[in-house]
C-alpha cells in the first residue's frame, strides 16, 4: 500500500497572488532575503494493491484530477 | 422551453437559476448530478455554489459526475450550455470552454454588483450590443479568468462580457479579481457553450435589485427559439 | 430482554478527574448522591460537560425566568434549539443568536466558521430552511496586529462558511473596543423559514424508535471545547486548556441540510437535535429527558475518525456536521436511502427505551448509565452573588460639557471614526443574495427577506444590536436602548417588530458586579421587550469572556424579527428622490452624549450616563414607522443612532447617491443637535406629494415630528450655518476607514 | 541561495475537510483504491545566503507566518 505524495503548483508564468503576499509579508516580520515564493497544493495518499503500477496510477490521476494542466504542474513521490 | 438547471452536490444557486429561467419564462427542470441523461431540455444551466465543496480546485470533481458525460455530448451536438460562476469553472474544467478560473488576485472573496460591458455579438447576447452595459452581482473567490491568448479569444469572438466601470470603461479597478483582458464571460469556439463569473440569476427581479440579468438568460431563449428547426434543434 | 446491566466501572481517582474536567467538589458530590456509586470516566465526562456553564446555564438561570417569553406570535419558545413565531398564512420563521467568542480568539477562522455552522443546524433542526446569517462582530483596538489578525480570520471565517453553504449573510455589526483585545465577540444570528405545521421537535417520541447519527464521524474535536473553554476564563495556560480545534466543513453542513429538508418533507423523523457542545451526551440526554423516557446508545457504532477514542471522548467529541435523529424502525429504510442519496453518513447508534436511563455501552461493557433528566434538566442552579456598582464614569456631566472648539474637526473625526465606517469591507466578503429572498441586504437598518419568491407576499425583517459602551455606564439602561434600537431599525423598514433573540456576552459570573450587570441588564431588557411586543424567544449566555481579571463591557447583543404583510411595501435607509421632504420625528432630541461615539471619536472616552428612554415614546414611533409604510408615505426611513443626526443624514444620502439641506433646531447647542443619540428618533423623507398625510398621520398618533428640510441632487449636506459636506468625499473617506485600519 | 520547499499539513487529528471530501469522490467519479488522502500547502522560496542558517530561518518562518500551530504542522527540506 505505497504512501504517495503529490506537489501541485501554479505553472511559472501563472500569477501568484497567494505566493506574492506572502514574499511582501516576510521582511515585516523579520525575515529578509526571501524571494520567488510559490504556494501550491501538497496532496498525501495511499494507494491500494502492491504498488506495482504507482506511476502509472499517479500519473493519471495527477494529469486528469488532481492538477489542472492548463494552469498546474505536478511533482509526486513514493514516500518512505 | 424546458431548461435543465443541473444540481451538484454543494450547488448553491440551482434554486435561484430556476427561478430566474421561470421569470424570463422557461420552464426549469432540475437534473441531478448522478444522472445519465438531460431528460430532453432544451438548454442547460451549470449554476454557481460550491460543488463537492470546492475542494481541490474549483469544478474539478464536478466535472467527473456522471451527468457530465450527457452534457459533453450535448454541447459536442450544439446544445446551449450555460455556466454561471462554479457553473463556469466547471466547463472550464472540463474542457469546454477554453482557460481557467483561479484564486481572486486580491486574495479575498468578492461580492458586490459588478458592471459589465457587453464585448461580442453571440446567440448568448442576442438582442444586445456590443458595448451595452450591463450590473449583475459578482461573488466568487475563484474567479480570475486565465487565458495564455486573450487576444485570440477575443478575435474569435469568443469574449462575451468584460468587467468595466458604470460608463463602459475598462479600468483595472472594475475588475474584481484580477482576470486577463478584465474578462468576464467567454464561449466555446462554436458559440453554444458559455460561461460567466457574474450571476444573470440574481439579477431578475425588480425587488432585489437590478433586473439585467433578464436580457441575458432571455437571450439563450429567443436564440434557442430561433434555432428550433436549424442545427440545435435537429439534434435533440 | 437484555440483562439488567452491572454498573459501570468507577473512574481510576474519581475526585482528582473530577476536578480536572472543572466540577466543583460539591457537584462531585451531588453526582455520587444521584448515581449512588462512584461515577465512571464516561459519566465524569458527561455530567462535566453537561453541568458546565455552556450547558447548564447554571449562573444565569435564576435571571433569565424574568425574561418575557410569550407572545401573539409565539409557538416555540426558549428551552428548544431555536424559537418559532407564526408570521401568517401557515408560513413560520424561525430565529437564533449564538455565539463562538471563545473558539473565535483560539482560532479566528475555524472559530467563526464552525459558530456559523451551528447556529445554521440549530435553525435546521426546528424543521426549517435556513435563509440568512447575520453576524454582530465585536474586537479590540484595531492599531493593534493581533486584532487585525483576528478581524481577518473571523470575517473569512463567516464567509467561508455562509457563502459556501448557500445561506446569505445579510446584516450584522462590526464594534471596536479596547474592552475585546483579548476577547473578541463572534455572535451569528441565523434566520428559517418552515411550514407552520411541520415544526421538528428535539424530544424522543417513543420506546423503540432508533437513534441515527447522521453527518460527519465523530473525532476528537474539541472535545469538551465550547462548553469547557466557555465555561472559564482566558489567562496564563491558555495552551494547555485548548482543546483540539474543531474544523467545520460547509460542504458536510450543505449536504446535511438538504438531507434533512428532505427527511422533513417526507415525515420520516419522531425527533432530531443537532450535536453541538457535548455532541452525543448532549442530544441523547436532551431528547430522553425531555420525553421522560431513556435511551441506549453502542458507542462501537459511531464511526470514528480515530478509532482509539475512549467512550468519554466519543460522547463528548465536538466534531462538527452531525445531527441525531429518532426515527420508527419501519421507517429506518427510508430514512437512510435519503441520507444515501445526499451522501450523508447515516447509522443507527441506539435506541429510546422505557425508563429514564441513558445507557451507553463501548466495547462489550455498560460505561454509562444515569438519569438522562440528572444530565440535563438537573444540573446545578447558582444564586451567585450579585453586586450592582456604579461605573466610575457614569457621573461625569458630559451633557453639561462645552461644545468642540472646532464643530468641523469633530464632525471629520465622528464621521471618519468606526462606529460609523461603512462596512463594505466586510460585507463586501460575504454573499447576501443567495437564495434570490434578499429584498434589503446589508448597509440599512435591518435586513429584509422574502419569504417565498412565488404566491407568498410576506416578508420578514431582522437587525441585531449591541452597545458595549453603553452597557458598561449603565447596563439597565442600556439593555433597554439596545433592544429598542433593534426594534427600531426593524420597524424603519416598516415591518411589525414580534419577536427577539438575545446574546448575553459577560464576563466571569464568579465575581459579583458582572452579576450585578447581569441582573440588571435582565431587568432592562424584561422591561424593554415587554414595552416593545417582542418577547425573547430564544438566546444565549456567553460568560466568561475576561483576559486575566479584566472583563468585557456587559454586551448583550439583541436580535429582532419583523414582519411585513407585503414586502413590497418595505422602505430602505437610502433617499429616494430630490425634492422629499425630510421629517424627523418620535421623541424630541434630548442631551444623548453620554457613551456616544462622538465621545469616543473626540475624545476617545466612554463617559455620562447613557441616554434615558421612554419606552411608551418608543412604542409610538415604530408604530407609526409601521403605519407610514403600509400608507406607502415613507419614501425612506432611517432611525437615529450612532453618530446621532450627523450619523443617520450621512448614511441615507451617501446610500441614495443624493444630497440634504437641512436646518438645525433652536434652541439645541449645534454638537448635541448633530452627535446626541438620544433615542426613539427617526428620519423619513416623503414626497413633496405626501407631505400633508404623513404630517396627519403623526398628528393622529400624537407622533411628534419636525420638518427637518429637503433631499437635494448634488451630493453634499448642507446643515444650514454651521457646515456644508461634500458628500463624494465624505463617502470615499468612509469606505477607506476600515481597509485602512485592517488591511493586514 | 538555498532552495527551500515547506509543506504544510493539517495536524493529524484535525478533520481535512478537502482531504476526507476529495476520498469520498473519488470512486463514484472513477478512481478506486485511493485513502488516506490529506491536502494541504506546499511552499517553495529561495533564501538569500550562502544557507548555514537554513534550518533557524526555516524554522522561525513556518511557526511564524506559513503555518498556523494551532491546528497545522510542518516539514521542509532543501531542494536542489
Ligand atoms: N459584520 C457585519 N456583517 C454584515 N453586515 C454588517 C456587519 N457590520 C455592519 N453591517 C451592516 O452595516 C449596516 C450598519 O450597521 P450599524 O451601523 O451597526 O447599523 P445600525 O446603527 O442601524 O444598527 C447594517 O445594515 C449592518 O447589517
Ligand atoms: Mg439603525
Amino acid at each position: 500500500m505505497p504512501r504517495v505524495s503529490i506537489d501541485v503548483m501554479l505553472r511559472d508564468e501563472i500569477l501568484d497572488p497567494q505566493g506574492q503576499a506572502v514574499e511582501r509579508a516576510l521582511p515585516s516580520l523579520g525575515f529578509t532575503g526571501v524571494a520567488g515564493v510559490r504556494i501550491g497544493k501538497h496532496i498525501e495518499l495511499t494507494l491500494a494493491g502492491d504498488g506495482t503500477d504507482v506511476r502509472a496510477t499517479v500519473e493519471a490521476m495527477a494529469a486528469t484530477l488532481l492538477a489542472n494542466p492548463v494552469i498546474e504542474r505536478f511533482d509526486w513521490r513514493v514516500e518512505d | 422551453m424546458r431548461v435543465g438547471v443541473v444540481q451538484f452536490p454543494g450547488s448553491c444557486d440551482e434554486r435561484d437559476a430556476a427561478y430566474a429561467l421561470q421569470v424570463v419564462g422557461a420552464e426549469p427542470v432540475l437534473l441531478w448530478h448522478g444522472a445519465a441523461d438531460l431528460a430532453g431540455v432544451e438548454a442547460v444551466v451549470l449554476p454557481g455554489g460550491f460543488s463537492y465543496g470546492d475542494y481541490l480546485r474549483t469544478g474539478a470533481l464536478a466535472r467527473f459526475a456522471p451527468v457530465m458525460g450527457a452534457l459533453a455530448a450535448f454541447a459536442q451536438r450544439g446544445g446551449p450550455v450555460l455556466g454561471i460562476c462554479n457553473g463556469f469553472q466547471i466547463l472550464c474544467e472540463a474542457g469546454l470552454l477554453p482557460g481557467a478560473l483561479t484564486r481572486n488576485a486580491g486574495l479575498r472573496f468578492v461580492a458586490r454588483p459588478q458592471p459589465v460591458r457587453v464585448a461580442a455579438r453571440s446567440t448568448w447576447t442576442a438582442g444586445l450590443e456590443p458595448g451595452d452595459v450591463l450590473t449583475i452581482p459578482v461573488k466568487h473567490g475563484e474567479g480570475r479568468y486565465v487565458h495564455d491568448d486573450p487576444g485570440q479569444l477575443a478575435a474569435g469572438g469568443q469574449v462575451l462580457l468584460r468587467y468595466c466601470e458604470p460608463d463602459g470603461t475598462v479600468t483595472r479597478a472594475a475588475n474584481p479579481n484580477g482576470s486577463v483582458a478584465a474578462i468576464a464571460g467567454v464561449t466555446n469556439p462554436a458559440g453554444n457553450v458559455a460561461g460567466l463569473m457574474p450571476h444573470p440569476e440574481h439579477a431578475v427581479d425588480a425587488l432585489l435589485g437590478s433586473t439585467d440579468g433578464r436580457r441575458l438568460l432571455g437571450a439563450v431563449l429567443s436564440s434557442v427559439a430561433a434555432g428550433r428547426g436549424g442545427p440545435v434543434a435537429a439534434h435533440l | 430482554m437484555a440483562p439488567e446491566p452491572v454498573a459501570p466501572e468507577p473512574a481510576p481517582d474519581p475526585l482528582a478527574t473530577a476536578r480536572e474536567l472543572g466540577l466543583t467538589d460539591d457537584e462531585y458530590d451531588r453526582i455520587v448522591a444521584t448515581l449512588g456509586r462512584v461515577p465512571s470516566s464516561a459519566e465524569l465526562g458527561t455530567y462535566s460537560v453537561m453541568w458546565s456553564e455552556h450547558c447548564s446555564y447554571k449562573s444565569s438561570r435564576v435571571h433569565l425566568r424574568d425574561l418575557p417569553t410569550e407572545g401573539p406570535h409565539v409557538l416555540v419558545g426558549p428551552g428548544e434549539n431555536a424559537g418559532v413565531v407564526d408570521v401568517g398564512g401557515g408560513q413560520a420563521v424561525t430565529f437564533k443568536i449564538e455565539s463562538h467568542n471563545h473558539p473565535s480568539f483560539v482560532e479566528p477562522f475555524q472559530g467563526a466558521a464552525t459558530g456559523v455552522g451551528g447556529i445554521i443546524r440549530d435553525i435546521l433542526t426546528m424543521g426549517a430552511r435556513p435563509i440568512a446569517l447575520l453576524d454582530p462582530l465585536r474586537f479590540g483596538d484595531p492599531a493593534d496586529p493581533t486584532t487585525r489578525r483576528i478581524v481577518d480570520g473571523v470575517v473569512r471565517g463567516v464567509g467561508h462558511y455562509g457563502n459556501s453553504i448557500g445561506v446569505p449573510t445579510v446584516g450584522g455589526e462590526l464594534a471596536f473596543d479596547p474592552s475585546y483585545q483579548g476577547n473578541p465577540l463572534v455572535n451569528v444570528l441565523c434566520v428559517g423559514v418552515l411550514p407552520a405545521d411541520r415544526i421538528q421537535r428535539a424530544a424522543a417520541e417513543r420506546p423503540g424508535d432508533v437513534a441515527v447519527l447522521l453527518g460527519q464521524r465523530t473525532g476528537r474535536d474539541g472535545i469538551g471545547g465550547a462548553s469547557v473553554l466557555a465555561s472559564a476564563t482566558f489567562g496564563e495556560g491558555t495552551d494547555a486548556k485548548r482543546p483540539n480545534v474543531q474544523v467545520g466543513d460547509p460542504f458536510a453542513g450543505k449536504l446535511l441540510i438538504e438531507c434533512c429538508l428532505a427527511l422533513y418533507d417526507a415525515d420520516l423523523l419522531s425527533g432530531i437535535q443537532d450535536m453541538g457542545a457535548a455532541g452525543i451526551a448532549c442530544s441523547t440526554a436532551e431528547m430522553a429527558s425531555k420525553a421522560g423516557l431513556g435511551m441506549r446508545v453502542d458507542l462501537d457504532l459511531v464511526p470514528l475518525r480515530e478509532p482509539s477514542m475512549a467512550a468519554w471522548e466519543i460522547l463528548c467529541s465536538e466534531s462538527q456536521e452531525r445531527m441525531l435523529a429518532l426515527v420508527s424502525p419501519d421507517r429506518l429504510g427510508a430514512v437512510l436511502a435519503i441520507a444515501a442519496r445526499w451522501g450523508v453518513q447515516a447509522t443507527a447508534i441506539g435506541a429510546v427505551t422505557e425508563g429514564d436511563r441513558l445507557v451507553f455501552t463501548h466495547r462489550g461493557a455498560v460505561v454509562h448509565d444515569v438519569p438522562a433528566r440528572s444530565l440535563a434538566d438537573e444540573g446545578p442552579v447558582y444564586h451567585r452573588p450579585v453586586e450592582e456598582r456604579p461605573h466610575p464614569a457614569a457621573a461625569e456631566p458630559v451633557d453639561d460639557e462645552p461644545g468642540p472648539a472646532d464643530l468641523r474637526a469633530a464632525i471629520d473625526a465622528v464621521l471618519g471614526g468606526t462606529d460609523l465606517a461603512d462596512p463594505g469591507w466586510v460585507t463586501g466578503q460575504y454573499d447576501s443574495v443567495v437564495g434570490h429572498g434578499t429584498v434589503l441586504g446589508p448597509g440599512g437598518d435591518a435586513a429584509v427577506l422574502r419569504l417565498d419568491a412565488s404566491d407568498f407576499p410576506r416578508g420578514v425583517a431582522v437587525a441585531t444590536d449591541g452597545n458595549g459602551r453603553w452597557c458598561a455606564l449603565d447596563p439597565e439602561e442600556g439593555a433597554k436602548l439596545v433592544v429598542a434600537e433593534a426594534a427600531r431599525n426593524v420597524a424603519c423598514t416598516g415591518a411589525r417588530p414580534i419577536a427577539a433573540t438575545n446574546n448575553l456576552n459577560f464576563g466571569s459570573p464568579e465575581r459579583p458586579p458582572v452579576m450585578g450587570q447581569f441582573a440588571a441588564t435582565i431587568r432592562g431588557m424584561a422591561a424593554a421587550c415587554r414595552a416593545l411586543g417582542t418577547p425573547i424567544t430564544g438566546g444565549n449566555v456567553s460568560f466568561y469572556n475576561a483576559t486575566g481579571d479584566a472583563d468585557i463591557h456587559p454586551t448583550p447583543v439583541v436580535g429582532v424579527l419583523g414582519v411585513l404583510d407585503e414586502v413590497v411595501t418595505r422602505v430602505g435607509h437610502a433617499f429616494a428622490a430630490p425634492g422629499d421632504v425630510l421629517f424627523q420625528v418620535g421623541a424630541p432630541t434630548r442631551p444623548g452624549l453620554g457613551g456616544s461615539a462622538y465621545l469616543w471619536a473626540t475624545q476617545r472616552r466612554i463617559a455620562g450616563r447613557p441616554p434615558r428612554i421612554d419606552l411608551d415614546e418608543e412604542r409610538a414611533l415604530q408604530a407609526l414607522l409601521v403605519a407610514a409604510a403600509d400608507a406607502e408615505w415613507a419614501r425612506s426611513a432611517h432611525d437615529v443612532a450612532a453618530g446621532g443626526l450627523l450619523g443617520c443624514l450621512v448614511e441615507s444620502a451617501v446610500a441614495g447617491g443624493l444630497g440634504a439641506r437641512v436646518i438645525p433646531e433652536a434652541g439645541l447647542a449645534p454638537h448635541q443637535w448633530l452627535f446626541s443619540e438620544s433615542p426613539s428618533r427617526a428620519v423619513v423623507s416623503t414626497s413633496s406629494a405626501n407631505v400633508l398625510q404623513f404630517a396627519n398621520l403623526c398628528d393622529a398618533r400624537r407622533v411628534p415630528y419636525r420638518r427637518l428640510g429637503v433631499v437635494v441632487d448634488d451630493p453634499t449636506l448642507e446643515l444650514q450655518g454651521l457646515a456644508t459636506l461634500d458628500l463624494t468625499d465624505l463617502a470615499a473617506r468612509r469606505a477607506a476607514t476600515l481597509p485602512a485600519l485592517l488591511a493586514p
